[in-house]
């Protein structure tokens, strides 16, 4: 058995797959946003709420791959409670992580879990589907700010 | 029965490791692989006989165009096909089907027409019928699935009406493996006086089959699933039916003349291959087709069922593994799908791939299909002439180490 | 320049006889000989890759997916596309420009409609507007020819007016080797508001090309004329246009969502591109644009036109021969249609054939140029690559040895 | 070059290419027929008179290649004036030599020059052009008679 799968399916991500943070909807959400990936059917919907550049909460919900669940997992745990610059600076350093395979920064913290997936490029979209939700939902935010 | 051994050293591509094993190729619903035979007779044609066909007077031209020619000639017998006019090729099934929806559909067919097809086809045979109905007005009406599997023949049956024009059903599930009773549907849409059409491509690579005794009037199916080339297809129509089909694409070679006011058709076959058809891939075919002939498809169903037989025996031992479709092996072909509680199949099929094993995850392009299973996706094993009992060990370590890294 | 010599070592059909004589190939503008690096291509895919591609997670499916979208991106850079999704694969040039007639002009085109066209076309570019014609009661209109073989402008500036919505035309024709001046006739359809749609099939293959500067909507030509194998055409759409088209066959791969009530589409172009593709060809066919790329379209555009110039210049001292089309070889590609007094094309074929010569006899699709030039057939003689002036030797020798036989 | 073409192209081919028999329409020939090779534009008309099943008379026209237009010149002479039966049979014997590759019957006379055609599969249909034409005539015939 490769590393590369022992790489992939780190115990973080195995933690966040089973036991989810921030899952769930936020009843009265401002944003709601959600995203499918039509080529394997994973679906991943967020819940914003941002006051004064600030995500003060956010929740997801949706199924699919470990990949997919435990990205946007992490992603709710990153970017509670931070303000929407640092989202934005996090969401770059992923998709460089993920997409032209940059080492992780120190700033990514759990996220760097994700390490792996970007060898596996067929697995990129599922970990990279949270963060197209988000930008969507931050899109959103500066437009009814 | 096959000799799988011997089978294995025809295929190259076998014969290499993939993440640091053997490769174990699980995944021939999707596409088989090929057999040297077929990638010879390749560059055979490519070194000695390449040149467009049909019009040409030198030798190459000739050449070239009887080894077409030789292909239809060797596909309508091995499909029981009376006569190789009746044959013509496309790119793949998928246009095998959508030639039928505009060159039958489109001139037959009008509002309030029925068009039945069940819940358990592929994308290609439900997709060219709704396009067909946005087109004329026609209606596409889809039978059920029992709960174990199988097309729910009742429900066809009540479908089944004085409005129903054709009746087009997939004979092998690429998800289920169920094998559906053709004769009985043919009998149900020639009772009403509707056509009835069979999506073969997962049948005919891998039984008997007899266009002519099949009850179908048309038949879809691809060469990249009988381990021939990629970017061939059959469409075989019963005789005459496809004189009273419109042309579907026009240009090169389906013409007889061509005149500013109009033009008038070719005979058929070549009125429905427009333009230059895929030549050197059409010709290698015919070696794939004589490469299963040398087997005998009796052995390769026999095959195939022995191994279903041994990989649905073992996978169900598994805990938490449930294997979609029906329980008897002879009652469906090389195709095994499943799902392990708490697994997500992308998440299989990626820690399959790490065992060298090549297994499908998705919806197979059966959404209607992953609908009434109530799953978003599954994991597929697929066999063909080159698997062996020996595959499934690899498949069982996979899905132990995907329980052990999920548990 | 090219080295015709050490080019000639790359292409094994080349090195045979044909009726004892060396094999003399000149008949590339039916279909090209293919180089061992094309032929390498589709050996190495299938015994290394060969996969179902777009969904499958196993590493085969990896490669065989970024080997198929790789060659997407060679054929944009090699046609000076912006924008690799502006490039859909189907079977052939015929099958692009009918993908056209029916994703456009079905949705867009009714009663009263006119298209322009020309009759230096192929049949590959008359057919299918014929055929629209008749779907939507649309008209198509013909412009002429001087009577030197060039497009008649004129002619074409007035018939495009209010009711066009599009012009296609041959950038090269097939028959008389006329160059057309895509921008200029760009220039007359845009202003009336019309696409303009160009068949490329001649031209890509044998010139400098860039889709983006050509003036041109839609591209349509086909990988086996130039040097890639059968069974890829190539569709190049300007930015955005085919996100207005609807698609044209349905199945597998061209869909987001399917349900009973409908289905969603796949992104562009994954939307046009329904069902299994031709995989290994499209793989192969970009070893086809990197041995074009190696060679410089610059340098085989001078040396076919050199060769042309040469060949022309022979051809003309027999007397009897007529040459059809342009004097000026700057002018044309190389393309050499000829007649000669008293000897029919077939026949002329036929003893070429025992000189070892391959060249073409026939109306070359494209009967209204023959109705124009008021022959029943013409002979043909086409380059590519791999002649050279040594070509034409044989080729002299044939005609005169059929003045011979026919004096 | 092959012995294959001059084989092809016998004087007596030549012959009957230059200076086609019974060239030209029958003014009020009773039947008229044609036939077109619809792959290189080959054409062939037809006229006759049949009479107490014998042909009468008979002319043709039409343009294409030198097999195309021998293969009619030659057919007339051989079968003007002789009865139905005849017809039919050095019909059936010119197309076993063609299609089949039979050896050339004694029969044929002139006609036995196109057994070199048979070893050319492509210009076989050059040949056959007339004989179909003149079976359309000879069931037309029939059916008046
Ligand atoms: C000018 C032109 N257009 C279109 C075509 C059609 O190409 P294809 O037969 O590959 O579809 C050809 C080739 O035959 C051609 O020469
Ligand atoms: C049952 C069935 N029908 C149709 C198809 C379509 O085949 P292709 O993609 O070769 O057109 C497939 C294969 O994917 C299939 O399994």
């Amino acid at each position: 058995m490769a590393e590369l799968f022992d790489d992939l399916y780190r115990e973080l991500i195995l933690d966040h797959y089973r036991r989810p943070r921030n899952h769930g909807e936020l009843p009265d959400a401002p944003i709601r946003v959600e995203g499918v990936n039509p080529v394997c059917g994973d679906e991943i919907h967020i819940d914003l709420k941002v006051a004064n550049g600030i995500v003060d909460d956010i929740g997801f919900w949706g199924h699919g791959c470990s990949i997919s669940q435990s990205s946007a997992s992490m992603l709710t745990e990153r970017l509670k409670g931070r303000d929407v610059a640092e989202a934005e600076r996090i969401t770059r350093k992923v998709r460089a992580m993920l997409v032209d395979g940059a080492l992780p920064d120190s700033e990514l913290g759990d996220l760097e879990a994700l390490e792996g997936v970007a060898r596996l490029p067929v697995r990129v979209k599922c970990a990279l589907l949270c963060w197209n939700v988000l930008e969507q939902g931050l899109a959103e935010a500066a437009k009814t700010a | 029965m096959l000799d799988v051994e011997r089978i294995r050293k025809d295929f190259p591509i076998l014969h290499q490791q993939v993440n640091g094993q053997r490769l174990v190729y699980l995944d021939s619903a999707a596409t088989t692989q090929k057999p040297r035979q077929v990638i010879d007779a390749l560059v055979r044609y490519y070194e000695t006989s390449n040149a467009n066909i049909h019009r040409g007077i030198h030798t190459l031209a000739q050449r070239a165009t009887e080894q077409y020619e030789g292909t239809r000639t060797k596909v309508a017998r091995f499909i029981g096909a009376t006569d190789s006019e009746d044959i013509v090729f496309t790119r793949n099934a998928t246009e095998s089907i959508n030639l039928v929806a505009h060159a039958w559909g489109d001139r037959f067919l009008s509002e309030g027409d029925e068009i039945v097809i069940s819940q358990m086809e592929h994308h290609s045979n439900i997709v060219p019928w709704q396009l067909l109905a946005a087109r004329t007005g026609a209606k596409v009406r889809f039978a059920g699935l029992t709960p174990d599997g199988r097309l729910d023949l009742d429900s066809m049956r009540a479908l089944i009406g004085r409005r129903t024009r054709l009746v087009s059903v997939v004979h092998m599930s690429n998800v289920l493996g169920t094998i559906n009773p053709a004769a009985d549907i043919a009998e149900m849409a020639h009772g009403a006086g509707a056509l009835f059409m069979l999506d073969a491509a997962q049948s005919v690579p891998h039984l008997p089959f007899s266009a002519a005794n099949s009850g179908a009037d048309l038949v879809a199916f691809s060469a990249h699933k009988m381990l021939g080339p990629t970017g061939v297809g059959v469409l075989w129509a019963r005789s005459d039916l496809f004189n009273h089909m419109d042309p579907f694409m026009g240009g090169g070679d389906m013409i007889a003349t061509v005149r500013e006011e109009g033009s008038t058709w070719a005979e058929v076959p070549h009125k429905f291959e427009a333009g230059t058809p895929n030549i050197a891939d059409v010709i290698a075919f015919g070696a794939a087709i004589e490469y299963l002939e040398a087997l005998c498809m009796e052995n390769v169903r026999r095959h195939e069922v022995a191994l279903t037989a041994f990989a649905m025996d073992t996978l169900q031992r598994i805990p938490g593994l449930t294997i979609h479709g029906p329980r008897d092996p002879e009652a469906r072909g090389g195709v095994v799908s499943f799902e392990v509680a708490g697994i997500h199949p992308h998440d299989m099929a990626t820690i399959a791939d790490g065992h060298g094993v090549a297994i499908r995850a998705g919806h197979h392009c059966a959404q209607l299909v992953m609908r009434q299973l109530r799953v978003p996706a599954t994991s597929r094993a697929s066999f063909s002439v080159y698997n062996g009992e020996d595959d499934i060990a690899p498949l069982l370590e996979a899905i132990e180490h995907a329980r052990k890294v999920f548990a």
